[in-house]
């Protein structure tokens, strides 16, 4: 099973991913920024960081790259795709997934140990976890306050697209705590938290982000 | 050479964090008659020779595509710098 | 229009009046320069000698006391150095084919200046040192000191320090794994901003930044050459135009991570591709530096085409070009069958590279302009030859009426607990959460400790979890009352901190901080302090592999504390044996190791609760410290401990507090066993800053049993004190605390102060 | 209700990192005429009733001490926003 981990110039946790693709018992593929072709890959994950230093918008110049046609195109004909942190602001800003991100409500940069709980369990990316369970993951961002306007919340509350949202206090201003949300059809998926850093025995919070990379492991095998 | 200025602002139903935390900052500073500070983007576009037409419309393409962002901003203002702005001479910043 | 001070036109007019004094040379620095060179300089020479021989890079005034470093033994525990001081950075085997390479260097000026930029660029001036050694950078830290936490400009520069410190490195993908906070208003007009990087790297990847093998190209790549940081060299440049004068040169280097993090990138793929003889960063004296060092480690002469530098800002003069500290930027010899596969590498990474010259087999140092020869000297006479000065010392007057002041005078409180609330809001204890959550600890996955840990902890290899420690300390109001003594326990609590993680300690890095070399007092102070660390280095074993001077942080007539940062690195054989430093589960026995003497002066309950500075600094036991470490490498590779943490600020109180707010743990404990041992009271048991101490914690009698015969072994004492249950601090015959309460104390004031 | 218009730009000699950004993209979005890009903050200042001139004076203390650093940053525009700038009618973002 080959999961693709996409590299940015400015790309930061694309090692990481690999790692987790790994751990959860995939091959993790590089793909490169500057290539139009993602290597017959079975999954996509859009790795976090600052890409090319997210200097204008998070995530704005980097939907650009010739690698982004190319996961657009497959996205939209279902092939599962997960963006994380720097990565979900890539797939709005790609259109893949709706909103966007805007700076933290406290204007820094945040990281600590975040609880999420899980509002979707069906996607390509979540198929693994039970529905209002509770899992601690790295948030670490600038950037990350989603936002989106009133009828486009409503519509991802009612048609079950919201993932995550945060538990414990909002930790950054985003609308009705959403940490995470999936396209329609489920195959898409972004969070603003990191399920990387949270997949090794004395190296995260937890062991919980694993089940991302298992989840879509296995929706890959049984499709 | 020839300037462009495009303007973009969050759109006025997003919050600003940073115009609140200015908007915050400013009474400290004694200047209590301000109601609302929004921040957003100016960039500056240079061009070779004179500014025409077809480099305001591909600026304004730039300012559609790539300088704002549809869903949480509006681009406000893509127009000609003159040199009659003030622009050209800065108004502090002599020394530093 | 500029005129062209040509080597020719130097030779014929050697009565042109140059500006060596605004330029910050001394006139016999001056007279030297004509010397050698048997001529007047040019003024692109002149702008290079005066840059290279400021005290920032010639270290003119500390050189004869740094020299001692050298005599220390270039040996750590584990065995030889592979790199030592005068490289970049030292580079250390830590076993099974790996290195490690580790700095630390001072941005205080410039963060100063401008608090955002200064620190950020102080973050990528040290990774880039670290890269030039064919590393690729893990980690960083970054010991930082301010003026009182309640005053105004504290509020302008910490807050900017903090976000330039997070959003350099953030942005770089290194987690940032520790550091220091330290408030004390002798910062006041001069913070410290210092960052320490650590990379790693494989033994056959070291690179060392020499310009050897004729024919060898010179390149210089990463970002475009600006105005940046040109200073006092515009005054030359001024001269050499005819009319208009230069544009403005801007005080401060704006940094830019991004391709920073695109450089580091470049480079590992530039040294896996073996296309890379030398390497050298760009930093301070840009240009002028890396060329004239290059050229003088190698084994030939060099001779660059200066107008092949790409620019940001055409109206560079060459004088300013060889001058400009613009960030970003390395400088790489590779040999011309190479050169190709580096473009190849660097085009991959969108980083312009331009090829200036090349090593040539004379050995002069040959600077063109569009064709002109502008500069031709000796490359060591630049970068290696400059001035060395023995600058008068004198031991401060009013040292005596200090170190007479004890703290014994001070008023013991009443109530114990009361005093254990106060400290843990002081500025220097309370919780520095408000600002280490502002740093990615987890990027590249590999962080197993950090903050609020004694020492950060990284996985170098993730085969076997072979990992390191680092920690850097310093308590400069030690340094105030005995710099010697000030030193050396800035390098035990360091040395302490990696040791209690389990890691063998084995190099030191220092970055020393210094009011003005032309006070006899600060000179004092200066030597005092290299004579403490060459000491105690020598008789722990270890090395200095590297470090920092930075001089004239004082206000007026009035320096800083002596501050030697002193950062120490250890290995541990696997990373996933260090435990918590806070307690992990209830029903633990908890002991002290260590004994407790009747030392408050300078210590932290003096300071914040009395303002009180005076009297003798803890007795160093250097013997003491590394028969602690000893014990620690069995104990932590024998598993028999569950949590374990030092005793350094505030005490033993505050020790025990940490370790139950970290853990979410309380402890009941009882200080009769201390008392009766080593002869104090509760209030010294408390409060005392004695050396050499740590509080651990066992699972069982039968881990007891094992913790005391490791003990007994290493000849550390050991004392029995309790059991860690429920959610209260309780110390008997003294006071009980809530740990809500001790984290409402703890927490509350960052957020006061900084939002 | 008046506003006012701040405008802050880098010095001219000040690295921009993300103008640099915006000007290395230009070009794969087929946008090739820009030879520079500059990016600079603008903000907008709100007030009760009209712009008064003791408003614009307050404005121009605010873009001096808080809203720029002088280090770095030129102010390098402080104006009343009329209505007939194109400001009012954002020219894009009607959608999302
Ligand atoms: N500027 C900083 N950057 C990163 N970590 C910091 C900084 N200041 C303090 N820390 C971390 O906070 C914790 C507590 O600091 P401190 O009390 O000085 O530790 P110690 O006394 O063990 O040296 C340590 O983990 C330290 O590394
Ligand atoms: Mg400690």
């Amino acid at each position: 099973m080959k999961i693709g981990v996409v590299t940015f110039p400015g790309s930061l946790d694309d090692s990481d991913a690999r790692r987790a693709v790994r751990i959860a018992g995939g091959e993790a593929v590089e793909l490169w920024h500057g290539d139009a072709d993602l290597r017959g890959v079975d999954a996509v994950v859009i790795p976090g960081g600052f890409s090319y230093g997210d200097y204008l918008r998070a995530g704005a110049i980097a939907r650009f790259a010739p690698v982004m046609t190319e996961v657009i195109t497959a996205a939209k004909g279902g092939l599962p795709v997960l963006g994380i942190c720097n990565g979900f602001q890539i797939l709005t800003e790609s259109h893949l997934l709706p909103g966007s991100m805007i700076q933290n409500d406290h204007r820094k940069f945040l990281c600590q140990d975040q609880v999420l709980r899980v509002e979707n369990a069906s996607s390509a990316w979540t198929n693994g976890f039970e529905v209002d369970q509770e899992i601690t993951v790295v948030l670490k961002n600038q950037d990350g306050q989603f936002v989106a306007d009133e009828a486009t919340l409503d519509r991802l509350e009612g048609e079950g697209q919201v993932a995550f949202r945060y538990v414990g206090g909002n930790p950054n201003g985003s609308s009705r705590d959403i940490a995470g949300i999936t396209n329609e059809r489920g195959n898409v998926v972004g969070l603003m938290p990191h399920p990387e850093h949270a997949v090794e025995e004395g190296f995260g919070p937890s062991l919980d982000g694993r089940t991302f990379f298992t989840s879509v492991l296995q929706q890959v095998v049984s499709a | 050479m020839g300037r462009i200025v495009v303007d973009v602002m969050l759109k006025p139903e997003i919050l600003d964090p940073q115009g609140q935390a200015v908007r915050g900052a400013l009474p400290r500073l004694g200047l209590d008659q301000f109601t609302d500070v929004r921040q957003g983007k100016r960039f500056v576009l240079s061009v070779d020779g004179e500014v025409t037409d077809e480099h305001l419309a591909k600026a304004r393409e730039a300012a559609e595509t790539l300088l704002s962002n549809p869903v949480i901003e509006d681009v406000v203002n893509v127009h000609e710098l003159t040199s009659d702005e003030p622009e050209q001479a800065p108004i502090t910043g002599a020394g530093a | 229009m500029s005129i062209l001070d040509t080597v020719t036109q130097a030779a014929q007019t050697p009565d042109v009046q140059q500006p060596w004094a605004d330029l910050g040379l001394k006139q016999d620095e001056y007279e030297r320069i004509v010397a050698i060179l048997g001529r007047r300089p040019t003024s692109a020479e002149l702008a290079m000698y005066s840059v290279m021989w400021s005290e920032h890079c010639s270290y003119k005034s500390s050189k004869v006391h740094l020299k001692r470093f050298g005599d220390l033994p270039s040996e750590t525990p584990l065995g030889k150095t592979l790199a030592g001081i005068g490289e970049n950075a030292g580079v250390i085997d830590i076993g099974q084919g790996w290195a490690v390479t580790f700095k630390v260097e001072s941005h205080n000026h410039p963060s100063y200046v401008e608090p955002y930029q200064g620190a950020a660029t102080g973050i990528g001036g040290i990774v880039r040192d670290i890269m030039a050694m064919g590393a690729r950078p893990i980690a960083v830290m970054d010991p930082l000191r301010f003026g009182a936490i309640d005053h105004p400009d504290t509020a302008r520069v910490l807050p900017g320090v903090v976000r330039g410190v997070g959003g350099y490195g953030n942005s770089l993908g290194l987690p940032n794994i520790g550091g220091e906070i330290v408030f004390d208003e002798c910062y006041q007009g001069n913070p410290l901003v210092n960052a320490l990087c650590v990379g790693s790297l494989r033994h056959e990847d070291l690179h060392l930044a020499n310009a050897t093998g004729a024919g060898n190209k010179i390149v210089l790549f990463g970002a475009k050459t600006g105005g940046d940081g040109i200073g006092g060299v515009s005054i030359l440049a001024s001269e050499t135009f005819d009319e208009g004068g230069p544009a403005k040169r801007p005080a401060v280097q704006v940094g830019d991570p991004f391709a920073e993090k695109v450089l580091i990138e470049c480079c590992l793929d530039l040294y896996a591709a073996g296309v890379v003889e030398g390497i050298q960063d760009l930093g301070g004296a840009g240009l002028s530096c890396a060329t004239s060092e290059l050229a003088s480690a190698g084994d030939g002469g060099m001779s660059i085409e200066l107008d092949r530098v790409p620019l940001r800002d055409s109206t560079l003069s060459p004088e300013e070009i060889l001058m400009s500290e613009s960030q970003e930027r390395m400088m790489a010899v590779v040999a011309p069958d190479k050169l190709d596969a580096f473009l190849e590498i660097t085009g991959r990474w969108d980083v312009e590279a331009a090829v200036l010259g090349e090593v040539t087999e004379g050995d002069r140092l040959v600077v063109t302009w569009h064709g002109e020869t502008i500069v031709d000297v000796p490359p060591r006479s630049v970068a290696h030859d400059g001035p060395v000065y023995e600058r008068p010392i004198a031991r401060p007057e009013w040292l005596d009426a200090v170190q007479a002041d004890s703290s014994d005078s001070l008023p013991r409180p009443s109530d114990l607990g009361a005093d254990l609330l106060a400290l843990l809001a002081s500025p220097n204890i309370c919780d520095k959460s408000w600002v280490t959550n502002q740093y990615d600890r987890y990027v590249l996955g590999n962080t197993k400790r950090a903050m609020p840990h004694d020492s950060g902890v990284v996985r170098v290899d993730e085969e076997t979890g072979l990992g390191v420690a680092l920690s850097t300390d310093c308590n400069g109001r030690f340094g105030r009352l005995d710099p010697y003594a000030g030193a050396q326990l800035a390098l035990a609590e360091s040395y302490r901190n990696v040791a209690t993680t389990g890691a063998l300690p084995l190099a030191v890095t220092d970055c020393l901080n210094f009011g003005s070399p032309e006070d006899p007092a600060v000179m004092w102070q200066f030597q005092q302090a290299i004579g403490g660390l060459f000491d105690a280095c020598l008789e722990l074993g270890i090395p200095v592999t590297g470090g920092n001077v930075s001089f004239y942080n004082q206000t007026g007539e009035t320096a800083i504390h002596p501050t030697p940062v002193v950062g120490v690195l250890g290995v541990i054989d696997d990373v996933a044996t260090v435990v918590s430093s806070g307690f992990e589960t209830k029903g633990e026995i908890v002991l002290l190791l260590g004994e407790t003497r009747d030392e408050l002066d300078g210590g932290e309950w003096a300071h914040a609760l009395h303002g009180h500075l005076g009297g003798q600094p803890p007795r160093v036991d250097l013997k003491a410290e590394k028969a602690l470490a000893d014990f620690f490498v069995d104990a932590v590779r024998r598993g028999v401990l569950t949590s374990s943490h030092d005793l350094s600020d505030g005490g033993l109180a505050v020790t025990l507090a940490e370790s139950a707010m970290t853990g979410g743990i309380g402890a009941s404990v009882d200080l009769s066993p201390v008392l009766q041992r080593d002869g104090v009271d509760a209030f010294t048991a408390l409060y005392s800053e004695s050396t050499a101490r740590a509080l651990v914690t066992v699972r069982s009698e039968a881990d007891l049993a094992t913790v005391a015969g490791i003990a007994e072994t290493h000849g550390v004492p050991i004392a029995r004190l309790g059991s860690t249950d429920g959610d209260r601090l309780k110390v008997k015959d003294a006071f009980e605390v809530g740990l809500e309460e001790m984290r409402a104390a703890h927490t509350g004031t960052m957020r006061q102060y900084f939002g």
